[in-house]
């Protein structure tokens, strides 16, 4: 129930509280030469997890950079990439336990590689092909893994967000030493599921981080027209959930806050919302151009801060990275994703039956009849259904 | 056996399924202490603790998208839906989310063990937002199931079926029973199979379909067909989704008719997709048309919510109607 | 977009802000002995304002308190108090003007009484007889009049939030000199609705006044299962919204907060919110018992604080009021209620064919059908349908 | 006259609408500036200026609220949803509040003036989000208007008379045939009358009935049908909700035929609602079952969506079937 009156602050003329009531500061540990800032505080990290960092880093450039193309060469049907906020994505990923779930939004590929998600698991994804987890039935970048802990892609807008709180209320009941990281945009965040997610993450103490990738657009829509406050991080101070924001470019910075939520959450039963301020440097998906609505000259304000030029700049002060390793590296990865995408391309569709099973535990009785009736036309006309007709029942 | 109506029957099941499984929650809104505006989670909270019975915000899409992650993390939650009419906040966790969750991940991730509870129907001069029967928003939603009771012994026996079974379940309570519905129910758990319709009443000269709430006003219609000397075949069809089609068509077979009363308007609903359905499987046995009393196509009204609704006088028009045609 | 990484406040410590960071204060003008605070300062209110305020609360309490009575012998089927909270709708309808559109939740009957709906119009709709303005279509308490702005209530909670949103766009935009206000309970600020229309409302400048009365339940549940920060007016700051945070309880404080509200908003083309603290004095409707969910400790401390008796007590000190105007105001309300009650009850109900009118704005061929053969069927059966079987069609 | 695409109809028709009345306004995610993700509203705010045609926040709750606030007010909204697939959050909006604004309020208030356009189907390769046709969630929901165009003219018209009807209206726009299907459209305004379904082609064995970008699917199993001397009618519902009964019974009173076809599930869909009406309305007439070919009751799949589809060859088969009953 509420406070009677005592108490309480009070005040006998009416003055608005506003947005410059409460600014929230940004966390930086890395300048863009790889030098620290002089009082700047250091993550958990050492030569294994940094390299293990960086090699992601790589390995998603690559990726990003062959399936644009593939798409545009007409292999694959869509792409989203995540440049821009490599950083953000997998310095986040890197500050949590293999244990704890993921549930992101689409644009994190960065986490569930560095989670150790495969080259071929990727690629099985994205040709939806017989080898895919998923089976064929989401469009490519939909990728889901229960081995690695991280939840299947839904494209539905921030509908991971209160099933977050509910995964991660599940293992606190469970009493497991993990939680559940939620990446979401800063579009995402006006969605009504958002506001649910975090009120009641804060209300039933729900050890969830809830990673707001705040990159300046939600497809066209500028953050001008998304939201009017100072950001999505003041919200978090509204729900009554301990909020940091961070550079998004600034992998040391990301992968200290979320080493600090991840530890304040489990110790306490409770949430932790970051905001990590970041831009996204490339198109929407491949059937955006963004030239429409930016200009060039934001772009390259942009790309000037790029965060993996920033981190391998710090690597390559430690003495743990040069220019021979990188080109070996770039030369590595592109090697691989071609020869996979090759591999993946020619994997055979999923089996038939997968086109009715999984809608329930079993397949019930109107989908075996939808089946067979299906099994039955397309026998009648196997030249009209190349991609099934070949198959043995 | 015991004595209980709707309500006990209920709240017993929920206790009866977390007392053996402790993975088990109920939630939603005045879940907790309270017990539900209805009183169907009573005592849940004394006996099971906070954690696993409570209130949550006020937030139908968040009580489902909460229940959707509580499923895939592997426990059983049982959230409440405080009415049927305010589930639409949370059609989109429900429609998008909830009955595509196994699918859309090839079976990587499931919300198998989710029931959502939420009490329907008319009768209480409750109006356009205390009345609705939504279930044919669900009934064209694959990867869902829908259960309606109607009575104490089968609320409970759906209940822990629905609670047991591997799929998502929407488990729509017919409110205006939970006390008026009285009935021997046995105290031990049980389940009744889903998917099943029961054939309540054998009879030769036409079928009636119904569920839920709906059950005894077609029964009640179909005692006045009786004293006409028409014999009525009646249907409880149980669960909406997937829902057994063999049962019906088999009755129809026989009778050569059939009549299907709903709370629901009329355009729409569920009763559409039977009768589609059973035109088709049974075209050269039908001896007339099928034949549909539902509520009018309107919102549920309030004062003439008598004149409204498909009461056992339609109901029985309709009968006679059918068998004269 | 968002900035590039300068003119932003820097740390170089992982610190989380949280609810603590930003205390919002309470607004106030009287104490309870009806003597203002020393600093106060005074809304703008004169004494025949004092008295229309005053009248209005105490035919809300008269009427309230009858219609519980009627509920409980069965007259009507259902009501809903607005005890304890008097104070705060009836002082924010007062800072308003007429044009301002009114969307309520269900409790504010006071802030359509102030707007002069006829005690009349308020029984034919409890009584949803032929003289309703809804037509006897929603229970006890959904009023709604478009004479008054006063928008028909819905029980769907918090859908009228962004409803507010787009109505106030829309006054704007017509270069009205009018706003809309929006009253949702506490509870309700827990949907997704609300969400939406208040960063709707932020990011696309609609003069809305979002008034949110903190009573402290819903329902059951209290205020510790609905939200863990400092109530709901940090949210505002959040969202980028003119945030004030006032007594309910205090009549004058309220209105000061209101005339200032709409002033801004309509002035600046802004939102505002204001959060009124208070308390739901009695049940949640005639269907609940707070005795399960509360204690009489909890009630007496808050029943002490009323509002109704602060307002008075104010007015007398101004030489506005006394004891024998009090007893004629009471004695005369409850007979014109009584009176009224008779009078309604016995209204005989709409006629049939409001049973298919306004679903759209003709009658559409379907339910001619429906509604014909609905007169048949009364026809053939007149003794099972006694309201409406005497009708001449 | 113009050659013009759909979505060119569409923009032509937005910005008619919009020239002669200035109280209507576009708006809806990246609808502004950048003129929707498909380009419907392209131009738009250059021209009436970023008041009447804008970007909302990421919110479809928020967009149909604050639409319908808008309505209320007298302002003429017309609200874009992104993808059908995305309009359940705003189910609530949608369905308890929109389609029940005039009759809750005793015609006090109403929301008459609202369209609620968005791009539905399948045939992108779009997956299970960006494929949907859930027109069926909405056909069960009295006091609203349903509305399918099959083409640019038939888009532009309808949509006119939308935005002029009285009664809030959710148009659905086949995203499919946005630049693929292209005509001859009027550059003037002109409108074609809501709730009166199209017969398109005139037959006498057997009437084919859909609406929207399934109707070219029809029409080429109607080929099909043709070479095998098969006649048939085809009709184009155009308006679902509410819908031209008598036209279509007039049709199968003759041709003793029926086969309807939609892109959506078929437990559920829309046809069911058909052919219940219709075997009770033709009962005598009819020869053969009411046959519906529709797709599968799953999700929206991706790499086996032709095996999915209702496509003309099984619609052919359909036709065979019902012919040889
Ligand atoms: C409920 C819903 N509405 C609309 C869309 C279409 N859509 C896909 S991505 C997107 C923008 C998301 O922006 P943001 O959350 O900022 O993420 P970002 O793309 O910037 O990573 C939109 C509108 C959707 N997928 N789901
Ligand atoms: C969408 C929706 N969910 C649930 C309800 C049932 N319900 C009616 S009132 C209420 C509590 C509202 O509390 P609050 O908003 O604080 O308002 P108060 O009653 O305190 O004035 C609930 C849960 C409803 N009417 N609508
Ligand atoms: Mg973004
Ligand atoms: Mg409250």
């Amino acid at each position: 129930m509420n406070q009677p009156q005592q108490n309480i602050d009070v005040v006998f003329e009416p003055q608005f509280v506003n947005k410059d009531t409460l600014r929230i500061p940004t966390l930086k540990v890395l300048q863009q030469d790889g030098t620290l800032y002089p009082n700047a505080m250091m993550p958990n990290i050492d030569k294994s997890l940094a390299l293990k960092i960086y090699d992601t880093m790589v390995f998603i450039r690559v990726l990003d950079e062959r399936m644009v193309a593939s798409q545009r060469q007409g292999r694959i049907s869509f792409y989203m990439t995540c440049k821009g906020e490599e950083a953000s994505i997998i310095g986040s990923a890197a500050g949590l336990s293999d244990d704890d779930m993921i549930m992101a939004q689409y644009r994190e590929q960065g986490a569930l590689a560095f989670r150790g998600f495969s080259l071929e698991n990727f690629m099985n994804q994205m040709f939806s092909n017989a080898k895919d987890l998923g089976k064929g039935r989401q469009m490519p970048i939909h990728y889901g893994s229960s081995e690695l802990n991280y939840m299947t892609i839904s494209s539905p807008l921030a509908t991971q967000i209160p099933q977050a709180t509910g995964f991660a209320y599940g293992q606190r009941l469970q009493g497991l030493d993990a939680l559940t990281l939620c990446y979401f945009g800063e579009g995402a965040a006006s969605e009504g599921d958002f506001h649910a997610g975090l009120n009641m993450a804060a209300v039933l103490n729900s050890p969830t981080i809830f990673y707001c990738r705040n990159n300046g657009y939600a497809i066209s829509t500028s953050i001008e027209d998304q939201y009017a406050g100072d950001g999505i991080a003041p919200r978090g101070v509204g729900y009554g959930i301990e909020t940091i924001r961070v550079d998004g470019n600034d992998c040391l910075a990301v992968l200290l806050a979320t080493q600090k939520a991840r530890a304040f959450a489990l110790e306490n039963n409770k949430p932790v919302l970051i905001e990590a301020m970041s831009y996204r440097l490339g198109a929407h998906s491949t059937s955006d151009d963004p030239s429409g609505y930016r200009s060039k000259e934001e772009e390259d304000l942009w790309a000037e801060l790029d965060g993996v030029m920033r981190f391998r700049n710090w690597l390559e002060l430690q003495g743990w990275w040069d220019q021979a390793q990188e080109t070996a590296l770039y030369d590595k990865y592109r090697q691989e994703v071609l020869a996979q995408l090759k591999v993946s391309e020619k994997v055979p569709t999923p089996l038939l039956v997968e086109l009715v099973s999984d809608v329930y535990s079993d397949i019930p009785t109107h989908l075996q009849q939808q089946l067979g009736d299906l099994r039955q036309h397309l026998a009648k006309y196997p030249q009209d259904y190349p991609k099934t007709s070949g198959e043995k029942h | 056996m015991a004595q209980m109506n709707l309500l006990h029957a209920i709240n017993n099941a929920l206790d009866l399924a977390m007392a053996v499984n402790d993975r088990v929650l109920c939630f939603g809104e005045d879940v907790g202490h309270f017990g539900g505006v209805f009183r169907s989670t009573s005592g849940l909270q004394d006996k099971y603790g906070k954690n696993r019975c409570f209130n949550t915000p006020l937030t139908e899409q968040g009580i489902i998208g909460f229940a959707n992650g509580l499923a895939a993390q592997g426990a059983v939650p049982i959230a409440e839906i405080q009415f049927a009419d305010y589930i639409f906040p949370a059609f989109d966790q429900i429609v998008n989310e909830t009955a595509k969750f196994r699918y859309r991940s090839g079976n990587e991730f499931n919300v198998g063990s989710l029931v959502i509870r939420t009490p329907y129907g008319g009768g209480i001069a409750g109006g356009l937002y205390h009345s609705q029967s939504p279930e044919a928003y669900f009934t064209g939603t694959p990867g869902l199931k829908v259960v309606v009771p109607r009575n104490p012994y089968q609320a409970k026996g759906l209940l822990l079926a629905a609670i047991k079974d591997d799929n998502p379940v929407i488990f729509f309570e017919p409110k205006r029973l939970y006390r008026a519905s009285i009935g021997e129910v046995p105290e031990e758990a049980y389940e009744i199979e889903l998917g099943k319709a029961e054939v309540v009443t054998i009879g030769s000269d036409i079928t009636l379909l119904g569920w839920g709430a709906q059950m005894e006003v077609i029964e009640k219609a179909m005692e006045l067909a009786k004293a006409d000397g028409i014999s009525c075949e009646l249907i409880d069809l149980r669960t909406l989704l997937p829902w057994d089609v063999e049962t019906v068509a088999t009755s129809v077979t026989k009778t050569g008719r059939l009549l299907i009363s709903h709370e629901a308007p009329l355009t729409g609903g569920f009763a559409g997709e039977i009768a589609a359905t059973i035109q088709q499987q049974c075209f050269l046995h039908l001896e007339a048309p099928i034949n549909r009393i539902c509520g009018l196509d309107t919102p549920y009204p309030l004062i003439q919510e008598k004149e409204y609704v498909a009461d056992h006088l339609k109901i029985y028009e309709g009968i006679k109607a059918t068998m004269n045609f």
